[in-house]
């Protein structure tokens, strides 16, 4: 019910800032446009935890420039080695630790491992994730489990 | 009984008969006397409307207008009439003689037979009282449709066969010419009636009109002109009754009556006579006249000479039309009860002989005239009245397309005309003259002859009196009948010219 | 997107739900139910080009008197659809193609439905497999004493990923 | 700005293709027409900005919307060589 | 309410049948709701044809817009005339079906048939009636997509592949289509069929409208399977469930016939359309070697339903012959063979239909003895048959009647030559059927055979009649496809 | 490991809002881009990423034929159904104007309806069209 | 105010396309397909970011933005997501990865 | 005369026989589909085209702008792009039907499969 009500509250919001007509017609079929797709989510299934994030998103609003940071940083790294004339690569495959109890923290996790550059996630499995690298610094960046270490903030002790 | 009715009655009559022949299969004495029963009965009604045609009636019936000046209908005048008479009248005994043969022979799908016969006989009952081009153009096509099962009726792949060459060849013809004579006629004229004196007349002209001609002679398949003959020949495999049919009673009957109700009512023969495109036609029919008979001179089959006799005979008619004339006119239009009394006797002589000894061929006939006395005699007379000897109805219907002939000064087909009764001594009385006056040959001599007389035995109700061998009384008795008519056709033939006379008014 | 160069937002924004949605997914789903190994033709493509070459001829040769792109003078301009870019006045909708669509030619919008409509019926037809044939199947299934066999056509899944894949 | 904005996505767009069509794995097709449908979003973004209608996004939007539905498909085929199978009860995408 | 609004919802009630067929999801009730619907409209376009004859061409604008503007429904004397052929071939061949549909079709996808046959009704009723060219497009495609789907309904697995080709061909035809439509509003500015040929006189020489008027002739032709764009229609008529081919045979090429008539007469104008472009000289040998090849091939098919197919495409060489000669006799006779063949092709097909019922074959040498043992479909057959071949009494004659006429009155010999041989390719082809029906002995063993259900007979026998009545009485026919002739040549300017 | 982690949690975040956006572009075509016919594709999508995620089997209990049948079917019937209530009303077949009783109030309605049932048949048609293809296998 | 915005959305837009360039040269110059896959990820990343970002600040405090942002929001998830199922896919199919060090995983 | 301005036209074209070859020249039955796709979507350009105006915008009303390009080819080929679909879908549904029924969708190899008895 909770995860109902946090989407139900998301969906209008969205549904307002997206229209930007609010005649008392559009609004109400606003309102009904997000009560049918409560009811079909709720019919699918998938309201949950993971599709409504409530209790993370503070933290999550944290992380974020931090990673964005990260990404800019891996960015930089990958694009200098693609304009060099070399190529200087060194793909490799890694195991790195994931420590996130949840499915929705691996989750972050991994997708921001691809986010930056560099490094792909290729599987995730219970407790670590397979990983490509482009090189050997991109390897030791996420190595120093230091994203690890903060998605499992995010993560909290839902 | 009115013409009127009686002209109404008349289709529905051999109608009615088929009908009842084929809901009757199972008895078939029930059955045949239906189909005896009709031809009198028809018989009786056609002659009844000949009085009020003979006092100039024309009675008239429209049965539905299918569009402006394209109607279905009927009307009667004297060519019709005496049309319909020959059909109606050689039906009853065509039907007697074709129980008789077909009993004889033991054929299968009588009904079948019977009711396609009476079928045909609407047809020719349409075809006579047609009061335009359009009702007779459909009846002419009943007929060649309902005469197909006849023609193979025998079921074997060569009766197939040549049952394709006759619907091909008399589809092809009508459809291809005599159509598109007939809507070409409506195009120019907004008309296809029958009209006394011809409605083309002032509406077409110079080489419209020939090639009108053209497509209307040679697009009447039936009437067999050369080059469009081949179907009658192949019809030949066909029982005895059928050819009676096909050679006598309907078919190519109705083909040279078609030409010749064409020149009278839809060209006129003045007008014919005026625009001279009648010309290449009188040579074509005398071309047919010769070559006809050349050939029939060279066939041993004695139904394939009888067929080539009836191609040459049939222009005899074509060109007592194409002389657009009074005498060629009403000659012709003799010549078709003339030569229909001979050939029917003829063919039947033929069918008789066939059942009576299996025999086919000429080259066969040597002394069977011991064995079946009266048979041969009547072939004799029928032989006499076609050649056009007198005290035989041929003799007057040949003397007046010779009149004709002369009348319109064509010297080459009078001469022609001439030629052709000696070649139709020529391949006729030979005949005559093996049964009565030569030996028969030894079978074993020709091991497919002896094969199939043995081999099939006498059919049942052959007579045999001592050294005599006839075939069955109900072959037998319509022989006697249709010799006996040509002789009396020709103490008739007056009234026949009366009645026929306004045919040949400008 | 080269919709949106031609100022068609309508015409992209379908075309970019179809071609990168649907079209794609229901492609991918017919190939995995068909074989995907093409063959060399065998026969010659001279006629095909031909006629192809005729048809574009003809189309070329149409062009020359066309109206030269983008020319606010062409005949497309004058007639009918300046009306419906004033139609704002009548019916208050700013997205004339939607108030052309759905009003002025609401009548083809209404059979584009009935074509849409017919092709699921055309789906349902063709692909939507019959109860009682699958209660027979199951029912054969049961009788048998051996587990439901597999479809013995059923391939490696490795060799799906061919280099010539159509994509 | 907006001028080589659009220049520098359409040079990506072609670079991708480029890929598309040079493969060599059937997976850096899909990788390249991912890329290129990033760029078509971008395009697609930059124009109607540029054209002064930025209400049109709407359009980017659903175009990245059914480039990421169209890939999973894509992905989803090429590891079962269907769309049938896999899924939370039957399987999943994985194996 | 209903009068006014008859031309809307002559397509609207059949459209909004079909999917009210499928929410029931039951055979039975499918089948009533396709028949009323279907009833209604035959019944709406009789009552629209004789409004027509009485006040003159109708109008009726869709979503209350003005013509250029908005879409318009036009019923003239043609349009009228063909609403009632299409209308009425739908009633009959749905009063037929149920026994059919029963052996040919999935008991289970009942409602789906009914559901699509209605729509494919509705996408022809909808060609017919509409003034508007780009609606003529829409509702093709209804009627075209039904089409595939009816066909690829078949038994055997040949119906798919007849339907994927159809397909294929159809759709590049109505690309086509849309092209010439396409570029005939990029000259003109509408798509109102009025408006256009109102407008089209400056640019009528335009290279561009002459290349529209080929796409949209070529692309018309493949709809109606003119030779040599027929390829798709043998298969397609032979393997389809056999009402889908007697109701397709019967209206699907003519309602195309319709829309080339409808677009060189009323759009383009005779004069244009024949005098500005090679077109007419282009039509009448197609016509006529189409009429002369296909009744060639069809004398050597081994399946009935293939023969008959064949000879649909040499019909429609006929039809669009009598369009080829721009006179209003040829026309008339255009116009009255549409109507007459549909009523003797789907009398023919129907017939095959019952004979495929009994047999479970459609193959000539199966219909051996078949003379005795179906007489009354035999018989029909060979009415039907004898009508394809032109006999008089049939409407067959009133056809060839005015073509050949046409050619007369122009004068051109071997066109009247050629269509007269053709009709003895027509015997040659029927001929075969009746003589092995009526003359061969069936194989041993084949006693159960028996005459097809009644209700099935009856629209069968109904059609042969009308065979026949059409074939006394033209007035009906003749007499409206020549007002409808004569309007279409006035029409030009 | 069972599932597909990254990809389960991802599609469970878009969902609603892939749902959300078809919606609003059913509703929004009069203003932008969008309509029925858009949204109705936009919706199947959405549909197609949860069956190809989650599996056919959770998709076909999310929509069974049945209900897709009668969407099918109504979305198109609200279509003609329009045209029959404004030709009722006194106007021609889908003269929108005499939906309301001013012709603005009219055309608004009317569009709406329209779209709404082009939607309807064009999402439902989309998603038996992919269950059409995707169940074939299942034999 | 406005010209600062102004200008760094000119920036942010030049940069974004740069690294698109960028990616796009990448994913032409990387070797195997794994390895492109960064490349990729650089115009899915930085290039989409900073040109949508750009665009953000363009449009100001606007309803606009708030579709930018959703797009940026969806861009920088879908990405990824798409990336690692794609790289996923590859893997569990037999693609070997090229490794300097000469093993493969 | 100037053709400069009908590049877009020729562009068109060239596409659409692309198409139109596929279709007629494949053996593939799904590729002959894809060149259908083609040949329709080059013609749906063919449409946009003649919609567009120079200096227009996209036709949907707003004040700042008064230049509109013409929104009825826009209207035209949002109904045939659907048409386009449709035929799509029933297409590809007969191709996975005839390789059921057939095990090819090669048009060569279903005349041979048809050919035997
Ligand atoms: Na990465
Ligand atoms: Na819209």
């Amino acid at each position: 019910m909770k995860y109902l009500i946090g989407l139900g509250v998301t969906l209008m919001a969205v549904w307002l800032l997206w229209s930007g007509h609010y005649s008392p017609l559009i609004i109400s079929f606003g309102v009904a446009s997000c009560a049918l797709v409560l009811a079909i989510t709720h019919r699918m299934n998938v309201v949950d935890n993971e599709a409504v994030p409530v209790e993370i998103t503070g933290r999550l609003l944290i992380y974020l420039p931090w990673l964005a940071w990260q990404v800019i940083l891996s960015n930089l790294a990958v694009a200098r080695i693609i304009l060099s004339p070399s190529l200087p690569i060194a793909p490799r495959l890694i195991r790195t630790p994931a420590g996130q109890k949840g499915e929705v923290g691996r989750v972050i996790f991994a997708n921001s491992i691809t986010l930056t550059p560099g490094t792909v996630s290729l599987i995730v499995n219970d407790n670590e994730i397979l990983v490509h690298a482009l090189t050997q610094e991109a390897e030791d960046d996420l190595q120093s489990g230091k994203m690890n270490e903060q998605v499992i903030r995010v993560e909290g002790n839902a | 009984m009115t013409s009127e009715f009686a002209l109404i009655a008349a289709p529905i009559i051999p109608l009615a008969a088929a009908l009842l022949v084929s809901l009757s299969g199972k008895i078939p004495n029930l059955r045949d006397s239906f189909s005896v029963l009709a031809g009198i009965i028809l018989f009786g009604t056609v002659v009844s409307i000949v009085p009020d045609i003979m006092a100039g009636g024309r009675p008239a019936f429209t049965v539905v207008e299918v569009m402006p000046g394209l109607a279905l209908g009927f009307l009667v005048e004297p060519l019709g009439m005496l049309f319909a008479l020959v059909a109606s009248g050689l039906w009853i005994v065509t039907t007697i003689y074709a129980i008789g043969y077909m009993r004889g022979h033991e054929e299968s799908n009588q009904t079948r037979f019977f009711a396609s016969f009476a079928v045909a006989i609407f047809a020719s009952i349409g075809v006579a009282f047609a009061s335009n081009l359009l009702t007779l153009f459909m009846f002419y096509e009943l007929l060649t449709l309902s005469t197909y099962p006849l023609v193979t009726h025998q079921r074997t792949d060569e009766a197939m066969r040549a049952g394709r060459v006759y619907l091909g060849i008399l589809f092809t013809t009508s459809i291809c010419f005599l159509l598109f004579a007939v809507i070409w006629t409506w195009v120019i004229t907004g008309t296809t009636d029958f009209t006394p004196g011809g409605i083309l007349a002032g509406k077409a002209e110079g080489a419209t009109v020939g090639v009108l001609l053209a497509l209307f002679a040679f697009g009447t398949g039936k009437a067999a002109l050369m080059p469009f003959h081949r179907w009658l020949p192949a019809a030949m495999v066909a029982p005895t009754p059928v050819s009676a049919l096909l050679h006598a009673v309907a078919v190519v009957k109705a083909g040279v009556f078609t030409i010749m109700k064409i020149v009278v009512y839809i060209f006129g023969i003045s007008f014919l006579a005026s625009t001279g495109s009648n010309q290449w036609l009188i040579w074509v029919a005398s071309a047919t006249i010769v070559l006809a008979s050349l050939v029939a001179l060279t066939k041993d089959n004695l139904k394939a000479r009888l067929a080539y006799s009836t191609v040459s005979q049939l222009s005899y008619i074509v060109l007592g039309a194409a002389l657009a004339n009074q005498a060629g006119v009403v000659g012709g239009s003799m010549h078709i009860a003339m030569h229909a009394f001979g050939k029917i006797t003829l063919f039947f002589c033929a069918g008789a002989i066939y059942v009576a000894h299996h025999k086919t061929k000429v080259s066969e006939m040597n002394g069977i005239g011991r064995q079946m006395p009266i048979t041969l005699f009547a072939f004799l007379i029928g032989s006499l009245s076609v050649i056009g000897l007198p005290p035989f109805g041929g003799s007057w219907s040949k003397w007046f397309i010779t009149m004709g002939a002369y009348e319109a000064e064509q010297m080459i087909p009078f001469a022609i005309l001439m030629v052709s009764s000696l070649l139709n001594v020529a391949y006729l009385l030979p005949i005559v003259f093996r049964g009565f006056f030569l030996a028969p040959k030894e079978t074993s001599d020709d091991g497919h002859v002896g094969h199939v007389s043995d081999h099939d035995g006498p059919s049942p109700g052959i007579w045999k009196i001592g050294a005599l061998r006839e075939a069955p009384l109900f072959c037998v008795l319509p022989i006697c009948m249709t010799a006996f008519g040509c002789l009396v056709l020709f103490f008739y033939a007056s009234e026949m010219h009366k009645m026929l006379l306004p045919l040949g008014a400008p | 997107c080269w919709m949106t160069a031609l100022d068609a937002v309508d015409v992209a924004f379908t075309e970019a739900a179809v071609g990168a949605g649907i079209s794609t997914v229901i492609m991918l789903a017919a190939l995995a139910l068909t074989t995907r190994e093409e063959k060399r033709p065998k026969h010659s493509r001279i006629l095909p080009l031909f006629v192809v070459c005729a048809t574009g001829a003809v189309l070329i040769y149409g062009t020359l008197d066309m109206p030269r792109f983008g020319d606010p003078a062409a005949p497309v301009h004058q007639t009918v659809a300046p009306r419906y870019l004033q139609s704002y006045e009548e019916t208050h909708i700013p997205n004339v193609v939607t108030s052309v669509l759905a009003s002025f030619r609401g009548y083809d919008t209404l059979g584009e439905t009935a074509v849409v409509f017919t092709a699921g019926i055309g789906v349902m037809l063709l692909l939507v497999r019959s109860k009682r044939l699958k209660q027979d199947r199951k029912s054969k299934n049961n009788e048998s004493e051996e587990p439901a066999q597999d479809n013995p056509k059923k391939k490696d899944p490795k060799n799906h990923i061919a280099e010539n894949c159509i994509l | 700005m907006y001028a080589v904005a659009i220049v520098s996505v359409l040079a990506t767009m072609f670079l991708a293709v480029s890929r598309a069509f040079a493969g060599p794995t059937v997976f850096d097709r899909i990788l390249a027409v991912n890329t290129f449908g990033t760029a078509t979003v971008l395009f697609i973004s930059v124009y109607v900005f540029m054209g002064g209608r930025p209400d049109f996004l709407d359009l980017a939007l659903v175009y990245a919307l059914l480039n990421f539905i169209g890939t999973i498909a894509v992905l989803k085929f090429l590891q079962f060589g269907n769309l049938a199978v896999g899924g939370e009860d039957e399987g999943g995408l994985d194996s | 309410m209903i009068r006014e609004n008859l031309p809307a919802l002559q397509v609207v009630i059949p459209l909004m049948a079909a999917p009210i067929c499928i929410l029931f999801k039951n055979g039975r009730a499918a089948y009533g709701i396709a028949l009323a619907a279907t009833l209604f409209a035959f019944g709406a376009a009789i009552s629209l044809l004789t409004q027509v004859l009485g006040v003159g061409p109708i109008s009726y604008e869709l979503g209350g817009w003005a013509a250029p503007w908005g879409i318009e429904y036009r019923v003239d004397y043609l349009s009228g005339f063909v609403l009632v052929l299409v209308s009425g071939m739908g009633v009959v061949v749905q009063l037929f079906s149920p026994a059919s549909i029963k052996r040919e079709i999935d008991e289970e996808k009942h409602y789906l048939f009914h559901c699509a046959f209605l729509l494919c009704l509705t996408g022809l009723l909808g060609i017919v009636i509409t003034g508007d060219a780009f609606n003529v497009f829409v509702f093709l495609e209804i009627s075209a997509l039904s089409s595939y789907i009816l066909i690829s309904l078949g038994k055997h697995r040949r119906a798919l592949t007849s339907a994927y080709q159809y397909l294929i061909m159809g759709t590049i035809g109505s690309t086509f289509i849309l092209i010439g439509i396409g570029l005939l509003y990029m000259m003109t500015g509408t798509l109102n069929m009025a408006d256009i040929a109102a407008r089209i006189g400056p640019v009528a020489t335009t290279r561009t409208v002459l290349a529209a008027f080929a796409f949209f002739t070529v692309g018309v032709s493949i709809k109606m399977a003119l030779f040599p764009l027929h390829l798709w229609l043998p298969n397609a008529y032979a393997y389809a469930p056999s009402v889908v081919t007697a109701f397709l045979a019967a209206t699907a090429t003519k309602v195309a016939v319709y829309v080339l008539i409808r677009f060189t007469f009323t759009i383009f104008g005779e004069h244009f359309a024949f005098e500005e472009t090679p077109v007419a000289t282009l039509l009448m040998p197609l016509a006529l070697i189409g009429i002369v090849v296909a009744s060639s091939i069809a004398i050597f098919q081994k399946s009935v339903k293939r023969m008959l197919a064949y000879s649909s495409v040499a019909q429609i060489g006929y039809i669009v012959l009598g369009v080829s000669f721009v006179s209003v006799t040829g026309l008339t006779g255009g116009i009255v063979h549409l109507f007459n063949h549909a009523l003797m092709k789907g009398g023919l097909f129907l017939a095959v239909a019952c004979v495929v019922l009994r047999i479970g074959s459609d193959r000539i040498d199966d219909f051996a003895g078949l003379g005795r043992r179906m007489p009354v479909t035999m018989f029909a057959f060979v009415v039907a048959g004898l009508s394809m071949i032109g006999v008089p009494l049939t409407v067959g004659f009133i056809s060839k009647w005015f073509l050949i006429q046409a050619a007369i009155e122009k004068g051109w010999w071997p066109v009247a030559a050629l269509v007269l041989l053709s009709s003895l390719l027509a015997v040659a082809y029927i001929w075969r059927v009746v003589e092995i029906a009526y003359f061969r002995k069936p194989p041993e063993g084949e006693d159960r055979i028996t005459e097809a259900p009644v209700s099935m007979l009856l629209p069968m026998g109904a059609l042969i009649l009308a065979t026949i009545f059409f074939g006394l009485n033209t007035e009906a026919t003749a007499g409206v496809a020549r007002q409808a002739a004569e309007y279409l040549m006035g029409a030009v300017r | 490991m069972k599932r597909h982690s990254v990809l389960r949690v991802v599609a469970k975040l878009f969902l609603p809002y892939i749902l959300l956006f078809a919606l609003y572009v059913q509703f929004h075509g009069d203003f932008g881009p969008g309509g029925g016919f858009q949204a109705g594709v936009i919706f199947a999508a959405a549909f197609i990423l949860y069956a190809l995620i989650f599996g056919l089997r959770t998709a076909h209990k999310v929509a069974s034929a049945d209900l897709l049948r009668i969407l099918m079917a109504a979305g198109l019937l609200l279509y003609a159904s329009v045209g029959i209530v404004t030709m009722l009303k006194g106007g021609a077949y889908l003269d929108y104007n005499f939906l309301r009783h001013d012709p603005v109030h009219g055309q608004h309605l009317g569009i709406l309806l329209v779209e709404l049932g082009v939607g309807v048949t064009v999402a439902a048609v989309m998603v038996t069209i992919f269950f059409g293809f995707a169940d074939r296998k299942n034999r | 105010m406005e010209l600062i915005l102004d200008m760094a959305s000119w920036i942010l837009i030049v940069v974004g396309s740069v690294f698109c360039v960028i990616g796009a040269v990448g994913l032409l110059r990387m070797p195997d397909f794994y390895s492109r896959i960064h490349a990729s990820g650089i115009t899915d990343t930085l290039g989409a970011g900073c040109i949508l970002g750009g665009l953000l600040l363009q449009s100001g405090l606007t309803l606009v933005s708030v579709k930018v942002a959703f797009l940026l929001f969806f861009a920088l998830i879908a990405s990824p997501t798409a990336a690692h199922a794609l790289a996923k896919a590859a893997y569990l199919t037999g693609e070997k990865p090229l490794t300097r060090r000469g093993k493969s995983a | 005369m100037d053709y400069f301005g009908l590049y877009n036209y020729w562009i068109v074209i060239f596409l659409m026989m692309t198409g139109f070859y596929i279709v007629i020249s494949r053996d593939n039955l799904i590729k002959k589909l894809i060149g259908l796709n083609i040949f329709q979507t080059s013609v749906f350009l063919l449409f946009i085209t003649m919609g567009k105006v120079k200096g227009g915008t996209a036709p949907i009303i707003n004040h700042h702008f008064d230049t509109y390009s013409n929104p009825l080819p826009h209207v035209l080929i949002l109904t045939a792009i659907v048409v386009g679909v449709a035929t799509m879908a029933v297409g590809l549904s007969l191709v996975v039907r005839i390789n059921e029924a057939y095990h090819t969708i090669e048009e060569d190899d279903i005349h041979l499969v048809e050919e035997e008895p």
